[in-house]
């Protein structure tokens, strides 16, 4: 047997490889360290330590990694379905709206009451902002990448209008609703895990990192397991294939799309209702972008791409501790190593594929 | 006693030619006199706000000086969590018995650029560029209307806002071509409240030979005799007197007002330029300066009621 | 009202809206000739940033804007080749690639730009000399048109004083168009866009012809951005293209590939952005004074709507952004 | 191997020597260690079954390839052929399977492109232009150099396609299955042309599955068989029969055995229908005709008159523009590509690659394709991946798949084997109606064998199955009635037994008006 790139064991494929990529774009980073003056084996370790050393570290790593498994989900499940959803970002801006407004209507009644509805909202919200792009590209063929940019810029121009026009706090200066009633906002984790001697420091860590590995399984089913999940596979490999089969290309787009963006809303259960208690503009931080990333690295898969949220979670915990120590390295290096990563995870994933194939060649069979 | 202290800049960062700057200044000032070192940040997040404040704490640095409004809730937090450590911070009050919050009367400083502005303006139009359409934003530009119409109350002010993302505050480009069309529209003075985006703004002036007007620290040097003045903020004053007063064992915590009177705000006077504040223009600026000083006028304050009288 | 004053209404804001156009208008012929020849380039925006940051540096480093100029070019024709390498060599996903590129640049620029010159990732400011300033000159066209009458006011305004690269962009429509239409260069690449497999057995390199465009692509990107740092501001911020790349992108779409629709979609993106910026807080008629956010917004609106309502399903080259392989 | 000694009187050496040409690609073993020699001014034939590796050998003296090992020998002297320039340079000239032109440029830009000679364009076509117009006198191959090559026949693109290589000055043209897409008339006229190339002294070789084309057209032919070149021979020593056996190792009965059909009830009716591309040009133009059960009925046609298109219409992929499609007397002309299948209508598509397959799915993932809302393979909202395996693994043994391997990724099944597992998934449903397209392209004449027995028996289970292909062989040794299809519309109905070149008649519309009886039929 043999394809264009000769097949190679599933755990080369899916763990080597990627593995290997990710160490390359490491390696790659500390030359730039190295560029800047700064000597990266110092910079790791202070990383490491910083995200791993104690345990507030560990529980700020999971708190950002929450944040980008929901967006590494929400970009991992597009492109299944050969979309490349660049607006998780806006997405999840709209959902903190979404949870803003719950959380202020039902201000003061107790956090698991009103956490149910939050998330429902934020999941809608996304999925609403994900709507228009989704239908643009699906029924009049405009292409997804530019306008789920274009979103991104409109949901924070909306959200400036909102803060300072509409929801902001009277009086304050800066554009952001007031805090939510002590009782409504999710607690941390920390004060559920002191009394078990387990201490989280501050972190910010709240039960939504729950949430996060739910929608890591349920994408798992739903992409593997159930009809949905293989109709939106055939569009993403074959979509003529799709049309024969009977699948209508165009739906599944759109409702992908919602659900990309519904994932992509959740982040701000996070951000908004467990660490921030108040909406506040770009409480995003990025992380639509890291979603990118985080999906690439994890090869689309949800457990590749709950590992790789953690590799992240940890570059920006660790980054945070490392720019502290050592000004020189501004906060601009996470940026970097993240791009190299998309670089030789993503574009270059194949260039060390002959190499290893070499290794791992399996004896060409005779096909006599 | 000696001290350790830290500064926290806002998300504008360390060198924004601002108020962020402003805040190193003070400190550095600190620093040369006394050769006290002092620790600083700059966060890339606001998670990090937090994190960054308590990092400072535990490592007991004291006081910690955090610059801009964003911070309030951190401090809030964290202040809390160390009743001990002296906190300070700029352009917001957070009512705690270890704070000492700072708040500037920008609309006093203002209404004086405003004042030497219409002096200056031989269209009688003035231009103001904004970062963002934020209160903290509208309080400036009320301020420098009032004083405007002061002079002359026909005077036509026009005003531009540059974004709505954090790059707002850092965009040069649009911030030149709002100038450009305030310029065209028949602006000769134009005052920025934008950070980074009013280098484009200034720029913008000095190319097409009309005047610029800075904020926060003093911007005249960027272009000697094309920058009218610059609306002082003194938070490097701010930041300086908080690592004096922990020095000296003289810190109080509490609300400091720091208007006109207190020498909190004023406007640019330098070589830089001499030539371009007439005799009567400086008259008129330091009468209207001591008209606020001794009360007689009151400049309007937005955050008061959100709204613009003038 | 006369024709004298809606041209002084009028004139202010053409210009201001051809100057906008144009990083647009260089990225967006940057992106044609890349797309032409089958190469899906969404970093646009991170060559221009790089550029921009690039040529910032040379230009205070040497004081000259032409120094700027020739760095700015080389450093995002580097990043090109790397976009170039990813797609081409390693026939890896284009759109990929092309985010990387957009991350790299917005770190890399700051991070270098922190540590040479501690101002938050901003380069010195430029003196005018190290600058691309406008022209003076006006070919005393002005008197000859006659002095204050609305079409001197349009020379002056619109046409005449803008900086030596505002009349290069536009000289590098009808250059693009003549090299891409009118020469056997021309004729490859567009062919090698549409049937490598064509080309290839034709005896032509489809690599060699692939990695010219992305070459070319960049050295316009490399205009664009020395435009943004050295001659429309006076040195380099961070991230101060601001999405210019994919709203050129857009436009590109929109221009359905060809380079005179190009011009004309950047002017349309340009004068809607001029435009917005001279509508800010002037009261509409019938509507009242409308909040700033909403002319903010317009030329995102637009672009959205222009993509999904008029254009449709654009057809772009047939075979841009696949990977050539020769095994089935 | 046999091999009888040219009876040739050219003086010249060979015109090409392949010496222990060797590839793989990938696993694939496509040419294995191969010596050949092309006699100048000869026209040389070469046949073998599917991925036997022609092409591939062709691709290589052509430097689109590189072999891995061997040498290729130019009039006698080596020739390093590094890529197609270097090809075109040493006067090699090729017309591929897949044409190699850009539909969306004319004629002319086609043939200049990569010999314009000339940086400016203008005058490269000005001479082009000229040149056109000699070669068209020459050659009687006459084509609008204006016209854009996407809006031409498949025959005209041939045209062009040789054009190139002429126009390059090519002594040797390397043709491969150029006949497949021609009508029997424009088959003759591309023979004429090949001799006159060849009375002036240049080398032809052609690539074929027309045996009969071999004996008409060719001096001597060379087969080949699983990459190897198993017997190179003069063409007057062949018969049909001995060329066949070298070819497939062993005898074949061309004929598959069937009785005759008893035809029942109307199944499927098509009254007028039309169907039209994005342009409004018809692609299908105003059709009628019926399919009974118990039938097999056949559309003969050259590839890309609207046959394709025709299925696709019943099968609801493409929309109707104009009259009705009825199953059993049922109206579906309206219903989606989903609801017809449910209604017992399935579809073997002409290429699997584009539609019949993902080619990344496993195996067992692609025998749900179409079917993948049977709640056979659901338990509750998800997939029961036993059951799913279970349905694999049974229709591999039915059918014979090779290697019987479910969770195998598909695009590493050899072409034959792939189509298996289309024909397993649409024939293992027992249908209603069978559409089928071209159901043995690709396939190897063992692999053949068993698919046309398999129709057969689903005829005789009185299922209706109408069948398109371009193998006339094909469509007369299976179908009951033959229906001719040209540009769009029936051009007559005739019975398998019809003589070739009436059928050829048909099939390039000079038939009358054969819609009418298409109607009736
Ligand atoms: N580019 C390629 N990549 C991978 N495998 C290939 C490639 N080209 C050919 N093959 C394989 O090499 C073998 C020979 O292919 P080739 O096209 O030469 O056969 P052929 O004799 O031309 O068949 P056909 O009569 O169908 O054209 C087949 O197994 C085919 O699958
Ligand atoms: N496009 C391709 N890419 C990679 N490998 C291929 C490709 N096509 C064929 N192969 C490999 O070549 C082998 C033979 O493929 P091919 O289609 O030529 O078989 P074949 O010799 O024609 O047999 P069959 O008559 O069953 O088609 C297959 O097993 C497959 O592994
Ligand atoms: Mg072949
Ligand atoms: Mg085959």
């Amino acid at each position: 047997m043999s394809a264009p790139h000769r097949e190679l064991p599933p755990i080369v494929d899916y763990a080597l490889l990627p593995l290997v990529n990710v160490t390359v774009a490491f390696l790659v980073s500390g030359l730039v360290v190295l560029a800047i003056g700064e000597n990266p084996i110092e910079a790791v370790r202070i990383m490491i330590a910083g995200a791993l050393g104690y345990s507030e570290g560990i529980g700020f790593t999971l708190y950002y990694a929450t944040d980008f498994v929901f967006t590494g989900l929400a970009v991992a499940i597009a492109f299944h379905a050969g979309l490349f959803n660049i607006g998780a970002e806006g997405q999840a801006t709209i959902g903190g709206l979404g949870v803003a407004l719950v959380c202020l209507t039902f201000d003061g009644a107790p956090w698991w009451l009103v956490a149910p509805f939050a998330i429902a909202a934020s999941a809608l919200f996304g999925a609403a902002w994900a709507y228009l792009p989704a239908w643009a590209q699906a029924r009049r063929g405009s292409h997804i990448v530019i306008t789920t940019i274009m979103f991104n810029y409109l949901a924070a121009t909306l959200m400036v209008y909102l803060l300072v026009e509409v929801m902001g706090k009277p009086g304050a200066m800066s554009p952001e609703t007031r805090m939510f009633a002590e009782a409504t906002r999710l607690p941390f984790l920390r004060d559920f895990l002191t009394p078990f001697g387990i201490d989280l420091g501050q972190s910010p860590l709240n039960p939504t990192v729950f949430v996060a590995m739910l929608a890591a399984w349920g994408v798992w089913l739903l992409i593997w397991r159930t009809k949905f999940g293989y109709e939106l596979r055939t569009v993403g490999q074959n979509p003529s294939a799709a049309v024969y089969a009977g699948i209508d290309p165009g739906g599944i787009v759109i409702v992908v799309m919602l659900i990309s963006g519904a994932l992509s809303g959740l982040l701000a259960v996070n951000e908004v209702m467990g660490t921030q208690h108040r909406l506040l503009l770009e409480f995003t931080a990025g992380a639509g972008f890291v979603g990118i990333a985080v999906a690439l690295m994890g090869r689309n898969h949800p457990v590749g791409v709950v590992l790789a949220a953690l590799l992240f979670g940890m570059l920006y915990q660790g980054g945070a501790e490392l720019a502290f120590e050592k000004p020189k390295i501004s906060r601009d290096m996470i940026v970097v190593i993240q791009a190299l990563v998309i670089l030789f995870a993503g574009a270059l994933e194949h260039m060390f594929r002959p190499t290893l194939a070499r290794i791992f060649a399996s004896a060409p069979r005779d096909d006599r | 006693a000696d001290i350790q202290p830290a500064v926290l800049y806002d998300l504008g960062g360390k060198f924004d030619k601002s108020f962020n700057e402003a805040a190193f200044n003070g400190a550095e000032k600190f620093h040369k006199e006394t050769s006290v070192e002092f620790r600083d940040f700059e966060i890339q997040n606001d998670a990090q706000r937090e994190q960054a404040l308590r990092n400072f704490a535990r490592k007991g640095n004291s006081p910690i000086v955090a610059i801009g409004f964003t911070q309030a809730t951190a401090i809030e937090k964290v202040a809390k969590e160390f009743p001990d450590l002296k906190f300070a911070i700029v352009d917001m009050v957070v009512d705690l018995p270890n704070v000492r919050s700072i708040v500037f009367k920008e609309q006093e400083g203002s209404y004086l650029v405003g004042v030497l502005a219409a002096q200056a303006s031989k269209s009688k139009k003035l231009g103001f560029v904004g970062g963002m359409d934020i209160p903290l934003i509208r309080k400036f530009s009320c301020g420098y209307v009032g004083g405007a119409k002061s002079i002359d109350p026909k005077i036509e002010v026009f005003q531009n806002m540059t974004g709505t993302t954090g790059a707002a505050w850092n965009d040069p480009v649009k911030g030149g071509e709002l100038a450009k069309s305030q310029i065209d529209r028949g602006a000769d003075v134009i005052y920025h409240a934008a950070g980074g985006t009013g280098l484009g703004v200034l720029q913008a002036a000095a190319d097409a030979g009309k005047l610029g007007i800075g904020v926060d620290s003093n911007q005249n040097h960027l272009h000697p005799g094309k920058v009218l003045t610059s609306m002082l903020k003194r938070v490097d004053v701010a930041v300086y007197d908080a690592f004096a007063d922990a020095k000296a064992d003289k810190w109080t915590a509490g609300v400091k007002v720091l208007g006109l009177k207190e020498g909190g705000v004023g406007w640019a006077d330098d070589a830089n330029n001499k030539a371009l504040v007439t005799a009567e223009a400086r008259a008129a600026v330091e009468k209207a300066a001591a008209d606020i000083v001794s009360g007689k006028v009151v400049v309007h304050d937005y955050m008061a009621d959100k709204a613009c009288p003038y | 009202m006369d024709i004298a004053a809606v041209v002084d209404v009028a004139a202010p804001v053409l210009g201001s809206g051809i100057r906008l156009s144009v990083p647009l208008l260089f990225c967006c012929l940057a992106g044609l000739w890349s797309e032409r020849s089958g190469i899906v380039d969404i970093g646009l925006e991170g060559k221009m940033l790089a550029a921009a940051f690039a040529s910032g540096v040379a230009a205070a480093q040497w004081h000259s804007p032409w120094a700027g100029l020739a760095v700015g070019i080389l450093v995002s024709v580097a990043f090109a080749l790397v976009h170039g390498y990813a797609s081409i060599s390693q026939r890896g996903n284009q759109v990929v690639s092309g985010v990387a590129i957009n991350f790299l640049a917005a770190g890399l620029t700051v991070l270098l730009g922190q540590v040479w010159y501690g101002q938050g990732g901003r380069t010195p400011q430029l003196e005018a000399p190290e600058r691309f300033l406008s022209l003076e000159g006006d070919f005393g066209i002005g008197r000859l048109l006659g002095a204050g009458t609305p079409q001197a006011h349009l020379w002056s305004d619109v046409i005449a004083g803008h900086n030596l690269l505002v009349y290069a962009a536009f000289l590098a429509v009808p250059l693009t168009w003549v090299l891409l239409w009118r020469t056997s260069f021309g004729l490859r690449l567009r062919a090698v866009g549409d049937n490598p497999h064509a080309v290839d057995t034709a005896g032509v390199s489809v690599a060699g012809l692939r990695y010219r465009a992305v070459i070319v692509c960049g050295i316009l990107c490399g205009f664009a951005g020395t435009y943004l740092a050295v001659a429309q501001s006076a040195g380099f911020v961070r991230d101060m293209t601001a999405g210019k790349g994919f709203i050129a992108l857009a436009a590109l779409v929109f221009a359905k590939w060809r380079p005179f629709n190009a011009m004309g979609a950047c002017l349309l993106f340009g004068l809607l952005d001029a435009a917005a910026i001279r509508l800010q807080g002037t009261p509409l008629p019938g509507i009242g004074t409308v909040p700033v956010q909403v002319f903010q917004a317009l030329p995102y609106i637009l672009t959205v709507v222009l993509l999904a309502g008029f254009i449709g399903r654009a057809t772009p080259p047939k075979a841009s952004g696949v990977p050539y392989t020769k095994d089935r | 191997m046999l091999e009888s000694l040219p009876r040739s009187s050219d003086p010249r050496p060979p015109a090409i020597e392949f010496v222990g040409i060797d590839k793989r690609f990938g696993a694939v073993h496509a040419n294995r260690d191969i010596d050949l020699t092309i006699l100048a001014g000869s026209i040389h034939g070469l046949v073998g079954e599917n991925g036997a590796g022609k092409s591939t050998l062709m691709s290589i003296l052509y430097g689109f390839y590189q072999a891995d090992r061997g040498e290729i020998r130019i009039d006698g002297n080596p020739a390093a052929i590094r890529s197609s320039a270097d090809a075109i340079r040493a006067g090699i000239g090729m017309v591929h399977q897949q044409f190699m032109l850009v539909d969306t440029m004319t004629v002319l830009e086609n043939v200049l492109l990569g010999a314009e000679g000339s940086f400016r364009l203008r005058p490269a076509e000005r001479r082009a232009r000229a040149a056109l117009a000699k070669l068209a006198s020459d050659y009687e191959l006459w084509v609008d150099p204006d016209a854009v090559v996407g809006e031409l026949s498949v025959g005209e693109q041939q045209r062009v396609e040789i054009l190139k290589t002429l126009y390059r000055g090519a002594e040797i043209l390397i043709l491969d299955e150029p006949t497949a897409v021609l009508t029997p008339a424009e088959v003759d006229h591309l023979f004429r042309i090949l001799r006159r190339l060849q009375g002036e002294g240049k080398t032809v070789v052609v690539i074929t599955h027309k045996l009969k084309e071999i004996k008409a057209v060719t001096d001597r032919v060379s087969v080949m068989r699983k990459g190897e070149i198993v017997a190179t021979l003069d063409t007057a020593d062949t018969t049909v029969e001995t060329l066949a056996e070298a070819m497939v190792g062993r005898r074949v009965l061309l004929q598959v055995s069937k009785g005759p059909s008893v035809p029942g009830a109307v199944e499927l009716e098509v009254a007028r229908l039309t169907v039209r591309d994005k342009r409004g040009l018809s692609l299908v133009d105003d059709v009628s005709f019926t399919v009974r059960a118990g039938e097999i009925v056949g559309i003969a046609g050259v590839a890309g008159n609207g046959q394709s298109e025709l299925l696709e219409a019943i099968a609801g992929i493409r929309r109707a523009d104009g009259g009705s499609i009825r199953l059993g007397g049922r109206a579906i002309t309206a219903l989606d590509p989903a609801e017809i299948r449910t209604l017992g209508i399935a579809h073997i598509p002409e290429d699997r690659h584009r539609m019949g397959l993902v080619l990344n799915f496993s195996a067992e993932e692609n025998v749900i394709l179409g079917y993948q809302d049977d709640p056979a393979w659901s338990s509750g909202w998800l997939y029961d991946r036993t059951a799913i395996r279970a349905a694999a693994t049974r229709a591999f043994e039915d059918f014979d798949v090779r290697p019987p391997d479910p969770l195998l990724r598909t695009a590493l099944f050899s072409g034959g084997n792939q189509q298996k597992i289309v024909v397993a998934r649409e024939i293992g449903r027992e249908p209603r109606l069978l559409l089928v397209g071209q159901p043995t392209r690709g396939v190897d004449i063992g692999a053949i064998e068993a698919i046309h027995r398999r129709l057969i028996d689903l005829r005789d289970r009185g299922r209706a199955i109408l069948l398109v292909s371009a193998e006339l062989d094909e469509i007369r040794s299976l179908a009951d009635r033959v229906l001719c299809m040209c540009q769009g519309r029936i051009t007559g109905e005739c019975r398998p037994e019809a003589s070739e070149t009436e059928i050829g008649m048909l099939m390039a519309g000079l038939g009358g008006d054969g819609t009418a009886r298409g109607g009736r039929a």
